[in-house]
Order: structure tokens, then sequence, then C-alpha cells
């Protein structure tokens, strides 16, 4: 493997909330173009994994690399100036800005990022809601605005948490389509996902926690011989 | 009232609500059958919050009618509603954190026994519901949990807290708004068995994008799209709709009907 | 034969808030200087001081004074600011049959509908500020007055006695607006004067009021356009004021340091201690005082009723009381001045703010005792 | 003189300015409040104080570096701003996470240290500054006199106000502010130094208040007391504006002046107490108040 | 409230405090902890922060102060009228404040307040600055002398014990446990058929009832009522002396309003007095700082640290 290629790498990660450690020392590299998904059941530390690597957890230590930098010690807001957008689990709509506002809100972390026109030919609630006030939208049309906003800054390195959650199936469908393009562009992609239908298809490799460590790597090609495996990992 | 209409316990008449000129809900005529698991779906921002919303009077409609077994519950407020029966639940998990998980429930068997203002009295009064609040705990599964702080509780166990809390005020009509969002499939299951439990008696109502889910329990789909129903059905006939697929199923559909 | 084998002094006064220059931890310095003059001791047993803060507030005044004299054994108390402290003090005291020795207050009412055997009413009060000031004012063909008054008690009764002055003595007052106590902005108010076609603005005002009040005045070319009378100015507020604007202003001052030899002796004294020239109050307090102590070791017993005999059957006489004597009303009548605030020429020091123009004897400057109120 | 219902008009038009200038005042005052309280969501107690320390600022800059008014109306909001920023640092940041209640205990008691300290120094009898000699004098206009310095702080509050409201509302700034007090995790996570960001807002912010103060100072007396009396009316100004609404704060402001104005005229007793009577119909009909988004 | 021993301890203490420090200041004490414990009932208990709470103090001071100066009723009488007076005006203000929220609902009672300032500063009644001076104390139930100062202790001690144990039985009691879901998450009390703001209503009127009758006591003890008691420092007074003690704990307000009280008094007097505004704010600084859940809070702490 190419040391360019590579665009996250993270050794003995350990994260802590307060007291409690979450986090028992993860392991896991991701190559440019890649599509990673964390897999694990509720309480695994998968929303933490994607946390820690934005240095949203309170405490962490080990060491996170991201293009060739480390992160370890950097604050929240330089990290992602490296090319990063992070899509929170609880979607994080702003409820005193408007959908557009929202949408507008991130600050471009590179120049390519899709444009405003693109997104809401994409997700064409959103461009209806738009002066509406962001926590007003339906549930999964705040999950497309969460989305969509990062793919506005231009972020090439995606943290993706349960993007799925809530979404009519045929948006489902949609975003599958939209993360193959995404790859295609040449983005990395790191996805938290209980919906392992969606995510098998288009996933090259998958990682799956427990307790907060990772317990398995198991690549796209191998799913067939590791499907029990799985299921016993996740109850599917 | 005909006697056909005493079959539904709920029924709504050309229900609309509108936000500042745009119509969330558009002309919703929707009849839900004395004891059945109805089912309401449509793509995101169809409305199906928003009529969840509108029955439970956390919204007032911008005109149309609500009847609650015949009655006209319209202009009534939510906690007047919630008192005859029509209960709901939160499509973001709504407990009591720092109540015991038994209080939570003991909040809920309280307010029939007409005590709730009686700030002179000693709260062992309650008490006497103590029994009943560990029938109900131990009908989801909550029974060991009883005097643990519910915050500490996992995401499905706070699910299920919600419903036994829910079913505490022995509702007629249960209104459940994706009740298996955010689950792992272990508790999907273990939920949706439990609502298929607790639907016996009862009536419900849900909000539910798990297709799964939905195929399962569903006796009767409505599906709603830009806030209008679309169409109305069992699974079998809603899913083979067409237009159902294309606004909300995708290809999926398929693949789903597979996994049921 | 005295209590607790000493002679207790309470000192009650505002030590932080809009009173505090006028009388604070200036009155304190000032009875402090008393009990030293006068040697420390007295009929062989020591005099102590205690002084606290009463904020400007009856009930926080009156419950520290019902302290020290239900608890701490205090005898007499002085200081006292704000008329609405003095008034709830003053009941505490009578009830207990301690003496207050009132030393900053302006109200009238001590002598007359609140009076009591053990009031003394030293510096000043409500009618000598309007004999003092309104009456020449108005004898000199100013008839015509508008009141801008503080809105509460000591404003109303300022007010209502100059009212009665200028109505006495031929005048009229053509209007008055109430401005509510700590009034920033006064334009408004000085507007309405304005329009008023008065000879005369008459600030029933004290402090931080009179000062904003005048200055807006200014601002507004009031002071080109009619008369502006002070008819309570402490020498701090006066200093607080650009010259230009306050400069031959006239007032009425109970006491003003470079009066004469013994005044000024006294006030170098104060001022070295207290880093500021006295007020009235100041040396109101130490007069008091002293008169107080005099009169307790005439009487052998710091006994209340036998102290007050003495000090209503003896004239105090010192830098402060000129012509004076404690009415049996309690009511210390001596000396009041006429004065005018210098102008920017005349302040050779910062501290000259006054210029006496005349001595009014206390028996014009002050009512007359109410019969009621004339205790043996 | 023209009457209508018996009323003056003249007096009644000399009135409306005099309310209109005490406005454009509040309006400024309002402004630094909208943003630390209605942005920030953080209760300063303590901005009566640091108005106070503007006075008082400009106060001592003339007495012992000589400095003048205009020189002070520069550089006396920058050094209090500096004193928001170490008090923003250090006092406030440690508890930003905890209860908006003990910000208010905190910059309460923050307050009351400046308060007596400025007290203990220079006595509450207040000091005198004045106007400076540009701007003395004034304007005879047909209801009334007015002085020129009042007309410049009608002049000089706009300036500012429209410039805040401009860089808040216009630019991206507000939409940053607003988020970053939201979810100041995850506007972090978007590349935005939210601390950083917070700390020179609340700067800014205390700097208005020093503004005002150096504002005050030639027309108010310069007093330990002078920022206590006038809190709580600038805290209704921006809660009837609406929160969060910096238009509504400015626009807000002036109304109160014009309406405490009138009040002046035609029942001066109430002058005080009227803003929280207006307070009391707004919440009541309009919760967000008049300016604010509903929740 | 369990009867335990270290309740017994307490009121025995209190007992026997008259004999050792002066009574009308642990009167005050008393006074000022059962107006904190009211407003506590609101803020750490419904979580509503009244920013006007000194309105029913005040309401409860001049009503007991006008009719024992004017009507020659017995004081215990007094008391119930000022008490009856403070819950009706809560009944209104109530009314109004509680369909408001969060800063909204501080800021709304704070103007209403300030309204009801404006007529005690205005009202021919009660004497403007001065306020109600000279206020009998009268004898309680006809017979028993309350200028007596050990007396009219034993009488305050007792209406405190009253309204303290009422504030604690209403937080545990079955309306306390409604409170307690409505402040952990209302909206989800609504749904279960609760009319939350006719509970936050009943929760205000209590509270204002008995800061009412802390204000009444209080006239009788000092003789007197003032705008001071009607006046927002006091409302916010009552804020620190809770967060001081502790919010949302049993005894933190007894205990916060006994610091405050206990300092303002010692630093009142004597050299410090020049500094007191300094000092408190100070100590108020430190407080935040230092120790947030307030003097019991923190002890609860470490007990719960150190002991489970
Ligand atoms: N802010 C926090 N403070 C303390 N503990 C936390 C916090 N957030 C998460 N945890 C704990 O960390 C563990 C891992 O949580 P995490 O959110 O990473 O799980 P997850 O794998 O994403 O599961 P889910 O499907 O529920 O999102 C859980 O036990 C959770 O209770
Ligand atoms: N309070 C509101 N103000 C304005 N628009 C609103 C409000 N509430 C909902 N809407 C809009 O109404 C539409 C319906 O929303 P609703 O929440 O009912 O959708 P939903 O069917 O529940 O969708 P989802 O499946 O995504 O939860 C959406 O477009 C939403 O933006
Ligand atoms: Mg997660
Ligand atoms: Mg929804």
């Amino acid at each position: 493997m190419s040391s360019t290629g590579e665009k996250v790498r993270i050794s003995d990660l350990h994260a802590f909330y307060g007291e409690s450690h979450i986090l028992h020392g993860i392991d896991m590299t991701i190559q440019q173009g890649e599509l990673v998904t964390l897999l694990g059941r509720n309480g695994a530390g998968r929303s933490t994994t994607l946390k820690a690597i934005m240095n949203m957890v309170g405490r962490r230590t080990g060491s996170i690399v991201i293009n060739g930098n480390e992160t370890i010690d950097m604050p929240a807001h330089r990290i992602a100036h490296l090319g990063m957008g992070f899509c929170p689990e609880e979607r994080g709509i702003f409820s005193s800005l408007n959908v557009e506002e929202n949408l507008m809100l991130p600050p471009s972390v590179r120049s390519d990022g899709m444009s405003v026109e693109e997104i809401y030919e994409m997700f064409p609630n959103l461009y209806e809601r738009r002066m509406s006030q962001g926590t007003r939208l339906s549930g999964g049309e705040q999950q497309m605005l969460a989305l969509a906003r990062i793919l506005r800054t231009g972020a090439n390195i995606l943290l993706l948490d349960e993007i799925t959650e809530g979404l009519a199936p045929v948006i489902v469908q949609k975003l599958g389509e939209v993360l193959m393009k995404l790859k295609e562009r040449g983005l990395t992609i790191l996805l938290v996902e209980q919906n392992f239908r969606f995510a098998a298809p288009i996933a090259d490799r998958h990682y799956v926690m427990e307790h907060g460590h990772i317990v398995e790597e198991v690549h796209a090609h191998e799913l067939k011989e590791k499907t029990e495996l799985l299921n016993t990992y996740l109850g599917v | 009232m005909s006697a056909d209409s005493s079959d539904y316990v709920l029924e709504t008449q050309n229900l609309i609500k509108e936000f500042k000129g745009f119509t969330a809900v558009d002309d919703v005529n929707l009849k839900v059958q004395r004891g059945h698991i109805h089912a309401l779906i449509g793509p995101n921002g169809a409305g199906k919050t928003t009529v969840f919303n509108l029955l439970t009077k956390f919204l007032t409609p911008t005109s149309g009618r609500i009847l609650y077994n015949g009655d006209d519950i319209t202009s009534m407020k939510s906690a007047a509603i919630a008192r005859k029966g029509v209960v709901r639940s939160f499509q973001i998990s709504a407990v009591f954190p720092h109540l015991s998980v038994l209080e939570n429930v003991r909040v809920a068997l309280q307010r029939k026994e007409g005590n709730s203002f009686h700030f002179w009295r000693h709260e062992s009064v309650l008490d006497n519901l103590n029994d009943r609040a560990v029938e109900l705990l131990d009908s989801v599964g909550l029974a060991d949990f009883a005097d643990a702080t519910t915050v500490d509780l996992s995401y499905g166990r706070k699910r299920a807290l919600e419903i036994a809390t829910t079913l505490a005020l022995e509702p007629e009509l249960m209104l459940l708004d994706e009740p298996t969002q955010g689950m792992g499939h272990e508790d999907v299951d273990v939920v949706a068995n439990l609502i298929k439990k607790v639907s016996k008696d009862r009536t419900i109502l849900m909000v539910e994008h798990n297709l799964h889910v939905v195929s399962k329990l569903a006796d009767q789909i409505t599906v709603l799209q830009r806030g209008a129903i679309l169409t109305e059905g069992t699974y079998e006939k809603v899913s083979a709709d067409p237009r159902v697929k294309e606004a909300y199923l995708g290809v999926a559909a398929d693949e789903s009907e597979e996994a049921a | 034969n005295v209590s607790d084998d000493k002679v207790k002094i309470g000192v009650l006064a505002d030590m932080g808030g809009v009173y505090a220059d006028v009388c604070g931890p200036g009155c304190v310095t000032a009875v402090e200087m008393a009990v030293e003059d006068f040697g420390g001791k007295v009929l062989g047993k020591p005099i102590e001081i205690v002084s606290a803060d009463d904020q400007n507030k009856p009930d926080v005044g009156s419950a520290k004074v019902r302290e020290w004299v239900e608890s701490q054994g205090v005898d007499v108390v002085t200081g006292l600011v704000a008329s609405s402290v003095t008034g709830a003090v003053t009941k505490v005291t009578t009830d207990n049959k301690k003496i207050a020795l009132i030393a900053a207050s302006a109200s009238n009412a001590f002598t007359t509908k609140a009076c009591s055997p053990y009031n003394a009413h030293w510096t000043y009060n409500v009618v000598a500020l309007a004999n003092g000031t309104v009456k020449p004012m108005v004898q000199s063909g100013k008839k015509k007055w508008f009141f801008i008054t503080a809105d509460y008690a000591f404003g109303h009764a300022l007010e209502g006695v100059a009212s009665k002055v200028i109505k006495s003595e031929g005048g009229e007052v053509v209007g008055a607006v109430r401005a509510p106590l700590g009034t920033t902005d006064f334009s408004s108010y000085i507007l309405q004067a304005q329009a008023s076609g008065a000879d005369v603005v008459g600030l029933a005002n004290a402090g931080a009021d009179f000062v904003n009040s005048l200055k807006t005045a200014a601002e507004f070319g009031l002071t080109e356009m009619m008369d502006v009378a002070g008819l309570l100015v402490f020498t701090p507020n006066a200093q607080a004021l650009d010259p230009a604007i306050a400069g031959g202003m006239k007032t009425t001052t109970g006491f003003y340091w470079d009066r004469d030899a013994e005044a000024r002796e006294w006030s170098a004294r104060f001022k070295e201690r207290h880093g500021k020239i006295p007020a009235m109050p100041h040396a109101g307090a130490y007069s008091a005082t002293m008169h107080y102590l005099n009169s307790v070791k005439e009487a052998g017993t710091d006994d209340s009723d036998a102290v007050m005999k003495v000090m209503k059957a003896n004239k105090p006489n010192d830098f402060f009381a000129k012509n004076a004597y404690l009415r049996a009303d309690g009511r210390m009548v001596h000396d009041m001045y006429l004065v005018n605030i210098t102008k920017e020429s005349e302040r050779k020091t910062s501290d000259n703010i006054f210029n006496i123009e005349k001595v009014i004897p206390g028996d014009q400057a002050f009512a007359p005792m109410l019969p009621e109120c004339e205790f043996k | 003189m023209a009457t209508f219902l018996g009323i003056n008009l003249f007096a009644l038009s000399g009135q409306l300015l005099v309310g209109l200038i005490n406005g454009s005042f509040y309006a400024l005052l309002s402004l630094g409040l909208a943003i630390i309280f209605g942005l920030l969501k953080i209760i300063n107690f303590a901005q009566g104080a640091m108005y106070m320390l503007g006075a008082f600022a400009a106060f001592l800059a003339l007495q012992y570096l000589g400095m003048n008014y205009w020189f002070a109306l520069i550089f006396v909001p920058l050094a209090v701003g500096a004193v928001g920023i170490l008090m923003e640092r250090f006092l406030i940041r440690p508890i930003a996470n905890e209860d908006h209640l003990y910000s208010l205990l905190l910059t309460f008691g923050f307050a009351l240290v400046l308060q007596g300290l400025f007290t203990h120094w220079f006595g509450s009898s207040g000091l005198p500054y004045a106007i400076p000699d540009e701007l003395k004098g004034g304007t005879r206009l047909p209801f009334m006199y007015l002085p020129n310095y009042r007309a410049w702080i009608i002049v000089a509050s706009l300036i500012v106000c429209v410039g805040t409201w401009w860089m808040i509302e216009k630019t991206k700034l507000g939409a940053y502010l607003r988020a970053g007090t939201e979810n100041p995790a995850l506007m972090q996570a978007f590349g935005i130094n939210v601390p950083l960001m917070v700390t020179l807002t609340f700067g800014f912010g205390v700097a208005l208040a020093g503004f005002a103060g150096v504002m005050a100072a030639p027309v108010y007396s310069v007093s330990p007391e002078m920022g206590s009396n006038i809190l709580i009316v600038v805290f209704a100004i921006v809660v009837i504006g609406g929160m969060g609404s910096i238009g509504g704060a400015i626009l807000t402001g002036l109304a109160m002046g014009v309406v405490e104005g009138l009040t002046k005229y035609f029942y001066p007793e109430a002058s005080t107490t009227v803003i929280f009577f207006v307070m009391v119909i707004v919440l009541l009909l309009k919760p967000a108040g008049l300016f604010g988004k509903e929740a | 409230m369990k009867i335990s021993k270290f309740n017994i301890a307490l009121v025995g203490l209190g007992l026997v405090a008259p004999l050792v420090l002066y009574p009308v200041f642990l009167m005050k004490v008393l006074c000022f902890a059962l107006f904190a414990s009211a407003f506590n009932l609101l803020l750490g208990f419904v979580g509503l922060l009244s920013f006007g709470h000194a309105v029913f103090l005040g309401t409860g001071g001049y009503i007991t102060g006008y009719l024992m100066m004017n009507t020659g009723i017995t004081p215990e009488l007094g008391i119930l009228a000022g008490t009856a007076a403070a819950a009706i005006l809560g009944a209104v203000y109530g009314k109004l404040a509680v369909k408001r929220e969060g800063i909204y609902f501080a800021m709304v009672t704070l103007a209403l307040a300030q309204l009801m300032f404006f007529v005690y500063l205005q009202a021919p009644f009660t004497g403007g600055e001065d306020g109600l001076q000279g206020v009998p104390r009268g004898e309680l139930f006809g017979f028993i002398d309350l200028s007596d100062n050990m007396n009219m202790y034993y009488f305050v001690f007792a209406i405190f014990l009253a309204g303290f144990w009422l504030i604690n039985r209403t937080v545990h009691s079955p309306f306390g446990q409604v409170l307690k879901a409505i402040r952990e998450n209302e909206a989800r009390a609504t749904s279960l058929g609760y009319n939350v703001n006719d509970y936050k209503w009943v929760a205000f009127v209590i509270s204002a009832a008995l800061a009412g009758m802390a204000g009444s006591t209080k006239t009788l003890v000092f003789q007197l009522a003032s705008l001071t008691d009607v006046h927002w420092h006091m409302s916010g007074e009552v804020v620190l002396m809770t967060l001081l003690g502790g919010m949302g704990t049993i005894f933190g307000p007894f205990v916060g309003a006994a610091t405050i009280v206990s300092i303002q008094n010692f630093l009142s007097g004597g050299e410090l007095g020049n500094y007191i505004h300094i000092i408190m704010g100070i100590i108020f600084i430190v407080c935040v700082l230092a120790f947030r859940s307030g003097i019991v809070g923190e002890i609860q702490k470490v007990i719960k640290r150190n002991f489970s």
C-alpha cells in the first residue's frame, strides 16, 4: 500500500467521557477512495469512534493521523480544515437558523464541494422548505439536511453516523447511489450503519465493534464466508 | 352516528394543516378501525408526524375535524385528549430521565388516582400503585430494572419503558411515532413483538419506516404523500401499488418483502 | 452611674450609597474626633463607637439600631441620613428610650409629626432650606416657581415647605414634576420647566439627582433663561459640578468649612483624617456628639432622660453651633448661611466651593415649635 | 401656541425628540446586551458595571493621561472590551456548560466588586466630565433648544447600531454565533473556533457598553451607581425586542425611549415603570418578543 | 419528611438558639429561610425561576403591617391575612406567568413585580419611601405579648416549622411527583394527561403564599414594612441565597439564607462595612467557580462519594 493513498490511520485510540472509558485501543486505517463501515450493536462505541476522530469526546489518547498530520493534540476546529466532514447521529440541525442558513453554515474546507443547486436537486424537499426553521423540518428532512450541508463544504473525508435512519426506502436507495458517486470522485468515507442491507453492497470493508474494541475486520469479498460470524456479532 | 362509524376508533374529516402558506397536511380523511394496528407510512416530510401532532393537539388544525369514538375532539386540549384514552409516544424517546424506572410508570398510573393535586399528603399514598407498576414493567421485560435510574437504561430499554408507561394509562388508542428508530436489529424485534403483544384489546396507529416491521405488524396501511392520502389497504395491496413504489418504496420493496 | 460601664455611640450612616459622601464614613470620622477631643472617657468610663451601613434602607437601619440598643448596649445613635431611615430608627430609639442625634436628615418630621423626647435634630432641615434660599428670592421679585422634585418623602416635604413659603410671600407655584429617585435623564423635565414660564426652577432633590438635573438644565440652556435654585446642596455635590454651570447659584447650608478660623481649624484636622473637606453633616455629627458627651458628664449618668434634660438646658457652643440652643421639641436651632457657589475664577483651590452671602439667625431659619412637641 | 386636545404640540414635539435621544442611548446600551444575552445566551449582570467602567475610564484617561474625549471614544471601548475578554476567558468560560443561573450569579458578583471598588476609590457623589468643546452649545429648533451633544448622541449611536446590525445580520457572523451557542461542539467540528469566537463576541458586546459609558460621561454624572440602575431596564428592552434579534433590540431601544419620554410628560412618576408594563403586555401577547422568532 | 434524629436535633437547636444568640437576628434568618425555601420550591423542584418573588414577600408584609396598624387585629390573623393576600396575588400573577417558559417566565415575573413595586411606591397606604413604620407586634391570640423578643421568637419558629413542613410535604407528595415529572419532561407529562400549567400554577400559588407568610412575619419582627421587600434586588437576593445554599435541596435555602444574613450582619457593623459589596461580590464569584452545587449540595456530594 502506498502511504500517499492512506487518508486516516488510527492507532491505539482510547476515548473517555469523564470517568467512563469508552474506546479501548482502536486501530484502523482507511485508504483514499475507500468506503468503510463500522458495524456493531447499540452502545458498541461506533459513534464515539467518529466523535473521537473529530476530538469531540471528553479525552482521547493514542494516535490519529489524517492526511499525514497527527491530530491527537489538535483542537477540533483545526481538524475540520484537514478536509473532514462530520454528520452526527443526532443530526445537529440548528433551530435558530432556517434551512438555507443551516445548509450554508459550515465553512468550506476545500474548494470542490457540491454546489447548492446540485444539493437542492438531490434533495428537492430541502429546496421547498428552505426558508423554514431548521428544526421544523420532518425527521427525515433534517437527516437530509445534515448530510447535505457537509457535502457542500468540499470535505473529502466523510464521517457519517447512521445517515439512513428515519428515511423512506426510496431515499435510502438514492443515498446509496450518492455515496457510490462520492466514492468515484475519490472521497473517503467512514460510515456507521445499523442498516446492514444498505451498507453491504457499497462498502469496501467493514469493521465490527463490540464494547469499545474492534473485534473483526471483514472485506467486501469475504462477506459470504463470514455471514455466520457477522450474525453472531450483530444479531442480524 | 351511523352504526358503521362506530367501528372506527378514530376518524379525521378533511383535516388540513398549513404552515405559513405551506400545506403539510392536506385534506386527510383517515379512518382507524378498532382493534387494528394501523400504519402510517410515506416519504419524508409527507406529514406523518404532523398528523400525529394534530391528533394529540400538539398542533392545532387549520381546518377539519377529528372524531374519537364518534365524539368531536378537535377543540380539546392535549392533556384532555390523553385523559380520554389517546396516548402517544414520541419520535425521540420520551421518559423522565432522573426518576426511577418504577416512578416513570407510577406517574402515569397516578393520574387516575385523583390525588395528583394533593400537596399535603405524603407520597407513600402512591405505594399502592407499585404492584401494578411492576406488573406493567414485567410485561415489557423491565421488572428487574424497577429501581434503576432511567438515564442509565440502554436505548432499547428506554423505548420499552416508554411503552410500559403508555400502557399504564390503559389507552384505547396508542399512537407510536417510529417506535423502532435507531435500534439495533435485536431491539427492533423485541419492540415489534412488544407492540404485537400490547395490541390486544386496543388500537394502535403507528408511523414507521422499517418495512420489515410494518409488514409484520400492520393490519391496515395508509400511505401519505405531500400531506395527502395516496392510497390505503393491506401491506400486500399497498406495496404493489406502482405509485407507492415510486414515491416511497423504490425498488427495495421487493427485496424487503423477501426479507420479511 | 453609667450603664454597662461604658458609653457606647452608634453611628448609622450610608457607607457606600448615594449619600456616602454626605454622611457616611465621614460621619464616623467626625464622631471619632469628638470622642478623642473629649478625652476618650466620660465619668471615668470608656467611650466606644460602633458604626453600621444603613444602605439608605429603613429596614436595614432600624434592624441594626434595634440590635444595638437591645443586645449591644448602645446608648446613643447618631449619623442618620436618609429621612426614611431616620424615621424608622427614631421609632426604635424612642421605644427603647435612647437618644437619637440626627446629623444629616432633612425632613422636619422628627420635631413635628414624628417628634419624640429622645430626638435631637441637629444640622438643618427642609424648613431652614426653604426659608434660607426661597424666601429672599421671592422677596426679590422672583414670584413664579416651578419645581423638579425627587419623588419620595424628602422631596415632597421640601417642595411642600418651599411652596408654603412662596405663597406666603405672595409668589406662585406654576408647576412641578415628580422625578423618580435616581433618574438619569432629566431632559424631559427640563423641557417642561422651560415651557412653564416660571422665574425660578427649584430643584427639590439631593445628591446625584441634584447634580444631574442641574447639569441637564445648563445643557439645555435653562440656566440662561431662568434662575435655578438648588434647595439642598452639599459641598461634595457642588464639587462634582462644573463651576461654569453651578457658579453663582444660591443655596442654604448649616455649615461651611471656611467660615471662620475655628471652623477652618477643625476642618483642616478633619480633612487630614478623611481626605476631603467636611460637609455640613460631618460638622453636625461632631457637634452633636460633643454636646451629648458634655451633658453626660454634667448629668453624672448616661440615663437618656437625665442627659436630654441637660442637653436642652445647656447651650451647645462650638465651631459648628453658633448662637445655638436645643429646643424643647428636639430642634437644634442655630445660625444658617445663605451662600452662593463659587465661580471658576473664585476657586483658588478645589475646596473653595461656597461664598457666604448672609448669616440667617436660627429663629428666622427654623419654624416655631408645635405645642404638642414641647417635651420637658 | 398650537394645541391639540389641550396638549401643547410644541412641547410634545420637544418631548418626542428628547425621547428619541434617550432611545438612541437605550439602543446603544441594549445592543451590547442583545449580543451577549440574546445571541450568546450569557446573562451578563455586569453589563451595567461595564458601562460604568467606560464612563470612569474616560474620566480617568482625561484626568491622568490627558486623553481627550475623541480618543477616549476609541480607546476606552477597547480597554473595556479587553476587560470583558479577560472576564469571559477566566470567569465565564469555566462555567459555560452550567445552568445560565450561574453566569447570572457570577457576573452579579463581579458587578458588585467593581461597583464597590469604584465607590471606595471615588465616592458616590459622581464626578464631572465636561462636554467636548467641539460639541458645546446647541441649535435652536422651532420647538426647543437642542444641545449639540444630544444631537451627536443620536448620530453616533445610529452609526454604531447600524454598523453592528449589518455585521451580525448581513454577514455570516450572526449565523455562526447563533449556531455556536446552540451546539458548540458541532460548530467546532465544522471548523469554527467557537471559544475564540465567543470570547471576541463577548468582548465586543462589553466594549459597546464601554462605548455607551464614554458617550454618557458628559451628560450623566460619572458615578459608581450609574450602571446598576439601568441594567434591568436594558434587559427588559432586549426581551421586548426579542432575544437574538439585533435589529429588534435597536428598534425597541428607540421606541422605549420615546414611550418613556411621553410618560415623563403625562405621568412622570411612572416613567421608570412603564417599560415593565410594556414588557408584560408584549410577552403575554407575543411570547418571543416583538421581533423574536417563535421557538 | 421522615422524623429522623437529625431533624429532632435541628428542632432542639432551634429551641435553645435564642438563649445564646440575639433573637431578632435568629428571627430574621428564619424569615429569610422560609422565603428562600418557598422560592426554592419553584426553582429547585419545578424548574421555574421567578425573578419577582420579592413582590409576594412585600405584599405579605404591607398587608399585615397595614392591618396591624389600623385595625388592631391579633398578630396571627394579621399573618393569615398577609399570607392570603400574597396567595391571591400569586394566583393572578401565576396564571399569567406559567404560560411562559425559561427566561421569559423569569422576565414576566420580574415585570409583573415591578408593576406592583410601582403600586407600593405610589399608593397612599404604604408610606412610600418611609414604609410602614412602627407596626405593633400585638398580642398573640390576644394574650401573649409579642413585644417580648423571646415570645416573638417562638412564634416565628413555629411559623417557620409549619411553612417548612408544608414545603417538604409538597415536594414529597403525589403532587410533588407530578411536578418532578414535569420538570424532567414537560411534553411527556402532557401526553400522559397532565395539564402541566395547572400544576405549575398551584406550585406557584403555594410558593407565593409562603413567601407572603415570610414577609408578614418579618414585618411583625421588625415592626416595619418597606420598599426593600418588594424591590427587585430582594428578588435577586433570594436567588443568591438559594443558589449559595444549594438549589433543589431541602436544607439549602435555609443554609443559604442563614449564611447571607450572617455575612450581611457581620459586615454591616465595623470596619469591613465599607467593603460589604466587594466582599459579597467575591463570595458569589468564588461560590460559582468553586462550589456550584451550593453549600448543602456540595456536602451531599461528599457524603455520597464517601458513604455510598
Ligand atoms: N456523552 C456521553 N457521556 C457518557 N457516556 C457516553 C456518552 N456518549 C456515549 N456514551 C456511552 O458510550 C458508549 C458507546 O456509545 P456510542 O454512542 O459510541 O455507541 P454506538 O455504537 O454509536 O451505539 P448507538 O447505536 O446507540 O448509536 C455507550 O455505552 C454510551 O452509553
Ligand atoms: N412547525 C412547522 N412549521 C413549518 N413547517 C413544518 C412544521 N412542522 C412540519 N413542517 C413541515 O411539514 C412537512 C411535514 O412534516 P412531518 O414532520 O409531518 O413529516 P413526516 O411525514 O413525519 O416525515 P419524516 O418521515 O421525515 O419524519 C415537512 O415538510 C416539514 O418541513
Ligand atoms: Mg451511535
Ligand atoms: Mg416524522
